[in-house]
């Protein structure tokens, strides 16, 4: 079970559910279990089967560039975050 | 660049059949502060360039207590302000002498380059008309005098011919109890072209309060810069207060007709115009009773 | 195009001989022509001061002067600083200040610097800003620069 | 003049912990550079090299019909004409910007030369490659492009207006996904809320809500771009360029000419400034193709006007906020939509701005949406702290204003708000630990703030700032020389002292003097990836390294000093330099010593490091601004400046000092002058340094600096990277002094002598 964070814009699609406890191994694991809760969420997260262009997934305060793939730590957070450039 | 030929005489007759030769194609360098840029980055077409540095009459710089200062239409920034007797005698002029640019264009730059180029916003041109300055002109037909008032008729452009050249500023001695100064608006304290620039000269009587004589200039309200002549008539006869500068203030706030552009807005630069005329007299004025 | 001049001047107390086209500025004269390339080009206008050299004694924008215009004049720039003995005072407190970031208006700031203590060897630190007003930096907010001008005054009264 | 200071409480530990950190060197590059020996972008010359120029858009939204480039080909001089047809077709093909992931490739593409469209005044359209430049120059003006003027737009706000003329007929606003159901100007929205806002408004005593603007502005580096290329007929392209990134030349320029990586190397030149600005490639690619077609090395360097024109700039900027306080002065509630222009293509740093807004603080109930708007400007590029100014400012300017009507000290009114460990960021990751506190207290107790302003039109202003900082890639290898020193090669390019910062820290391990390491910025064949000099992350990261790459060296040192000594190397230490025995045998050598014998022995030492660490952790500081206005004139006098920064670990102090006061000073120019000005035509009219007035040293005081030290816990020396976050105060910090001296309030940027007067006016 990790706990995930549901990105502000897609509040909409979970009915104001900001936060959960989904089952999963991966990151995409986790999706594909919200998609099951929120059909459509997936769409929103995953691009052509990567993680959406300008997201980045922090686990635990950690970018994990693995992205979907990462392996997710029981009891870990997990958060979709808008990646950013630095300069 | 564009390609051209440079040719540096050594006497003044040498210039003037060059510029006959070449007419508007030709273009006196002088600091080349303006000119070199100008023609870099493709705002001037030319196919000569006559340094007029090597010409003595456009190098020299001399006062005589009859006739006064001879100012060479290249003598640099520098020479004037470094003169300690000239330079005192001519406040105004040293006030915008140590205004342009930094020390590396005050090094290069000459009040006879600053008038021929002919901004608006030139710094030299308000200080030249508060002081009376007139300008000596040489062409193939000899030589001319005109006001330096009279000399600019639109940005950039002058009553120069196309064969003629500046070679000197003549100022009259100052006269007693006598103070002028320039000052301009930039929003830094350096490098800026003004955003308002106002000369101002006083000739006091001897009771130091009553104005003999009186000139205000601006610069970069208009598109030369100008005499206000209404300012003066506010001030000339009268006691030199608050009351009698305010009004002045307001006659250069009613001459000022400026645009709008980067370096500041129409409202902005007639405001201006009020604020450095106080300011410009209050110096003279502080100025005629230190002499 | 335009005939090439031919020059003759004094550079940092080489005698140097030249050819240039008229259009060429003394900067790029340096740089492309005499392969100087410490006087760099900062805005090609008389307004960043990167280029200061000192021509006859006098401060100036290279990027402003053509080559043609220094036939028998003589030119220091800041390859001509450095003494038989090692840096000259300027460039050790620009080091030991550390008075320079990336370094490109660095050149520039030198040259403007002995040319003010040349002239006024007891400088303020407002003699400093007013003098340099015409030299751009853009990294260290000029603090460190105005102190390693000033750090280096009792050095030149002592080199005297 | 004040004197510079470091408050540190634990500074005798430091001292007697460290030898060469906290210690003054100077730089390996210092020679170099007050000689004008240093090689810089322009400065680069190479045999039979030609001139590359390149022609630039007088429109700032055109369609480009054609471009017939018969008459500058036919120039006596010239060696080749490019246009954006001699790019491969950019088609569907993508760009991997790392975490940034894949991004269409085309916008990249155009905005190094436009194909069918111009979007920004200066957008370049053409090159030419010629014996000199001043052909080059020649030939540009016979090249003939025919333009179909489009009506530009240049405000971020009418930029988002429905009936606004588009940029790009394919753009769509995207919303984490889902996109508009009709093209539009604004290319992205997101958003992060945290709480609940409308409980946290009703639990409010005071409310405001105010609009905020900054202007566009430029980097403002004094170094040009410039790049040369020679590609040779095997396919091999070299590449020397002035860039913060010489990797990220790579990848770019692999990308936009499908080049592979193995055929390309890029030699990082000395760079005079970047701030961000030299991050994108622009001149690069067309060097490089100018090189191929005439088949001669091009040099492509650019004047200050394109510099100006068609390089950096930061985003201008809309921000409109809403907060809310309680009498005691505790933040109840923060609502804010952040707008930023994107230039001519999408990709503004609007979502930086809007996780610093409120980083300072602990905010709970709070919503940020964030818009990513084109506008016919030049593509934006990074500016120091990319973003955190824009967005800063405003929530600083409102922090300040509810002190005023608390009557509350604003010092007091942020330790009382203050972010601190585990306070949960608008983006709902805690904070690690961090110096905001500890910076504030400094910042209040410094001798500055403790004494009272005093004079007419005189008021102090106080601001502070957050940056995130970051981590990313970086690469070192490191060898041991015969003679004991320590050869260093690094990826990050050194715009300001880095070198030496990064040497210091594997000095450091090793216990020799820093003078004995030997660093040099190495070309793309020669190190390790490495990201770009940015964020705030050299001495952090590339630091990290050389740590790591100390530690190595170290390892290899005792291993070898056991065999000689034939003992176990847990019974062997390293300190000061000398390897010793620690089984009371009492045996030992000097690293110099050791190093000659291996030498002689044939046995190298060294290490390849690698690293990308990611607890950078966030950078803040405190700001403290004295400033005299002429309410005649409007100008406004910076009398004092005392800046206050957690710098995790000051590395080497007369640096971290340098950073402050540059970022100081270019967020002064910021608040009072810097602005690009367009006329109604969409022409820049102020691409020059005179006209686009960044500060001079007559504009500026002495820059106070007081370093603290709350040590990073994800770095193995505390660093914080402390580049950035300086640039963040000092708009609001001004804007705050300004309103105390003359009781006006200014939320434009920047507060220009001629909008004082009118605030000043307006109020009477």
């Amino acid at each position: 079970m990790a706990i995930v964070h549901i990105p502000a814009l897609l509040h909409s699609l979970t009915g104001d559910v900001r936060k959960l406890e989904v089952e999963g191994r991966t990151v995409g694991d986790l999706i594909d279990q919200l998609e099951l809760l929120y059909p459509g969420i997936r769409d929103r997260l995953v691009e052509n089967g990567h993680l959406r262009s300008g997201l980045a997934i922090f686990v635990d305060g950690m970018v994990r560039r693995e992205a979907l793939e990462f392996e997710v730590p029981p009891q870990s957070e997990v958060l979709f975050v808008p990646a950013v450039a630095g300069g | 660049m564009q390609a051209f030929d440079y040719v540096a005489p050594k006497s003044l007759s040498e210039a003037v059949s060059l510029l006959e030769q070449k007419g508007e194609r030709a273009r006196i360098l002088s600091g080349g502060t303006d000119l070199i840029v100008q023609v870099r980055e493709n705002r001037r077409d030319l196919d000569l360039i006559v340094d007029g540095k090597k010409i003595a009459e456009l190098m020299e710089l001399s006062f005589d207590s009859q006739s006064g200062l001879t100012l060479g239409a290249c003598v640099p920034c520098v020479r004037f302000y470094e003169d300690a007797r000239i330079s005192q005698l001519y406040p105004g002029l040293n006030d915008a002498a140590l205004l342009i640019g930094g020390t590396q264009i005050q090094n290069r730059a000459s009040f006879g380059g600053n008038l021929c180029n002919s901004s608006p916003a030139a710094d030299s041109i308000p200080a030249l008309i508060a002081h009376s300055a007139v300008c000596l002109i040489a062409g193939s037909g000899g030589t001319h005098t005109v006001a330096v008032e009279d000399f600019c008729t639109g940005p950039g452009r002058n009553v120069l011919g196309p064969k003629e050249l500046l070679v000197s500023f003549h100022i009259p001695p100052p006269p007693k109890h006598f103070g002028a100064h320039y000052l301009r608006f930039i929003p830094r304290n350096e490098m800026d072209i003004a955003v308002v620039g106002c000369g101002a000269s006083l000739e006091m009587e001897s009771d130091l309060r009553t104005v003999k004589k009186a000139r205000v200039s601006l610069g970069a309200v208009a598109p030369t810069p100008l005499l206000v002549a209404e300012a003066a008539a506010e001030l000339e006869g009268r006691e030199l207060d608050g009351g009698a500068i305010e009004k002045a203030a307001a006659a250069a706030r009613a001459a000022a007709r400026p645009i709008t552009d980067m370096r500041g807005t129409e409202e902005y630069r007639v405001h201006l115009a009020g604020v450095l005329t106080r300011r410009a007299l209050e110096k003279s004025l502080e100025r005629a009773k230190e002499e | 195009m335009a005939a090439k001049v031919h020059v003759t001047a004094t550079i940092n107390g080489e005698p140097v001989e030249f050819l240039c086209e008229p259009r060429q500025s003394l900067l790029e004269v340096l740089r492309d022509e005499l392969k100087l390339t410490g006087s760099k080009e900062g805005c090609n206008n008389g307004n960043c001061g990167a280029c200061s050299v000192i021509l006859d004694g006098l401060l100036v924008d290279a990027c402003i002067v053509l080559g043609a215009e220094i036939d028998g004049c003589t030119v220091e720039t800041i390859e001509g600083l450095m003494g038989p003995e090692g840096l000259h005072p300027l460039q050790q407190t620009f080091l030991e200040n550390a008075a320079l970031q990336c370094g490109v208006c660095t050149p520039g700031f030198i040259m403007a610097g002995k040319a003010l203590l040349e002239k006024k060897p007891q400088a303020t630190e407002g003699d400093i800003r007013h003098w340099c007003a015409g030299n751009l930096c853009r990294c260290t907010g000029y603090d460190k620069i105005v102190r390693a001008i000033i750090d280096a005054e009792p050095q030149l009264e002592v080199k005297k | 003049m004040n004197p510079t200071q470091t408050m540190d409480p634990a500074k005798t530990e430091v001292e007697q912990k460290y030898k060469v950190i906290g210690t003054r060197p100077i730089r390996h590059d210092g020679v170099d550079k007050v000689t004008g020996r240093a090689v810089y972008g322009a400065d680069v010359q190479l045999p039979g090299m030609l001139h590359g120029k390149v022609l630039r858009s007088p429109h700032a939204h055109a369609r480009v019909k054609s471009v017939n480039t018969e008459k500058a080909e036919a120039l006596y001089g010239v060696k080749a004409v490019m246009t954006a047809a001699d790019f491969p077709d950019a088609g569907s093909r993508t760009a991997n910007l790392g975490e940034l992931g894949e991004v269409p490739l085309k916008p990249m593409c155009d905005n190094v030369m436009a194909s069918d469209k111009v979007v920004y005044h200066g957008h370049a359209v053409a090159a030419v490659a010629a014996t000199s430049p001043h052909i080059a120059e020649e030939a540009l003006k016979l090249i003939e492009v025919e333009y179909e003027v489009l009506p530009p737009v240049m405000d971020v706000l009418k930029a988002m207006e429905e009936d606004s003329p588009l940029l790009h007929d394919d753009l769509y606003t995207d919303e984490l996904g889902e996109k508009s159901s009709k093209p539009s100007n604004v290319a992205s929205h997101s958003r992060h809320v945290l709480g609940d806002i409308n409980q946290g408004f009703a639990a409010a005593d005071h409310i405001l809500e105010r609009e905020y603007r900054c202007a566009t502005v430029h980097q403002g580096y004094i170094e040009p771009h410039a790049a040369t290329a020679m590609w040779n007929p095997d396919g091999y392209l070299t590449m020397w360029v002035t860039t913060q990134g010489a990797f990220t030349v790579r990848t770019s320029v692999h990308q936009i000419l499908e080049i592979p990586v193995s055929k390309l190397k890029v030699i990082p030149t000395e760079i005079g400034g970047g701030f961000g600005g030299k991050i994108p490639v622009y001149g690069e690619p067309v060097a490089a193709v100018l090189s191929r077609k005439a088949r001669r090395p091009v040099k492509v360097v650019m004047d200050r006007t394109e510099v100006f024109q068609a390089t950096g700039p930061t985003s201008g900027s809309y921000v409109k906020l809403k907060m809310g306080v309680t009498n005691e002065g505790r933040i109840t509630a923060a609502e804010t939509m952040l707008a930023y222009e994107a230039g001519g293509y999408p990709g503004s740093v609007v979502s930086l701005g809007g996780i610093c807004m409120f980083a300072p603080y602990n905010v709970e109930n709070l919503t940020i949406d964030m818009y990513d708007v084109v506008v016919n400007k030049p593509k934006t590029a990074a500016y120091r702290a990319p973003g955190a100014p824009n967005s800063e400012f405003a929530a600083e300017c409102m922090i300040d204003e509810f002190c005023e009507i608390l009557d509350m000290d604003p010092m007091e009114f942020r330790l009382k708000n203050g972010a601190k460990e585990g306070d949960i960021q608008c983006h709902g990751i805690p904070h690690p630990r961090i110096g905001c506190l500890e910076t504030t207290e400094a910042a209040r107790d410094c001798e500055h703030y403790q004494t009272p302003l005093e004079g007419p039109n005189r008021g102090r202003g106080v601001a502070s700032g957050y940056w995130v900082n970051a981590g990313l890639t970086s690469s070192v290898t490191a060898r041991l020389n015969g003679d004991g020193t320590v050869t260093l090669q690094e990826g990050s390019t050194d715009i300001g002292g880095t070198r030496t910062s990064i040497a210091m820290q594997l000095a450091e391990v090793l216990g020799i003097p820093v003078e004995d390491v030997v660093p040099s910025v190495a070309d793309t064949d020669s190190v390790g990836y490495t990201e770009v000099t940015g964020g705030s992350r050299v001495t952090f990261a590339t630091g990290w390294a050389a740590y790591n790459a100390g530690q190595s060296i170290r390892s290899q040192l005792i291993e070898q000093a056991a065999a000689i000594w034939k003992v176990d190397k847990d019974q062997v230490s390293l300190a000061d330099g000398v390897i010793a025995t620690t089984n009371g045998d009492s045996k030992s050598i000097s690293i110099k010593e050791l190093a000659a014998d291996l030498s002689q022995k044939g046995i190298d030492i060294g290490s390849r490091e690698t690293v990308t660490p990611q607890n950078h952790g966030g950078a803040y500081a405190t700001h403290i601004v004295d400033v005299e206005v002429d309410p005649d004139t409007g100008k406004v006098t910076i009398l004092r400046y005392t800046a206050v920064q957690d710098a995790g670990r000051a590395i080497h102090p007369s640096y971290v000092e340098g950073q402050m006061q540059g970022g100081v000073v270019q967020g002064i120019g910021w608040a009072l002058n810097e602005e690009y000005y367009y006329n109604e035509d969409g022409h820049l009219m102020n691409s020059s340094f005179l006209d686009y007035r960044m500060p001079t040293s007559l504009d500026l005081p002495m820059i106070e600096t007081i370093i603290v030290e709350v040590p990073n816990p994800g770095h193995p020396y505390g660093v914080r990277g402390v580049g950035e976050v300086p640039i963040v105060p000092p708009q609001a910090a001004v804007s705050n002094a300004i309103a105390r001296a003359v009781g006006t309030r200014l939320g434009d940027l920047p507060m220009s002598p001629q909008r004082v007067v009118k605030a000043l006016s307006a109020k009477s």
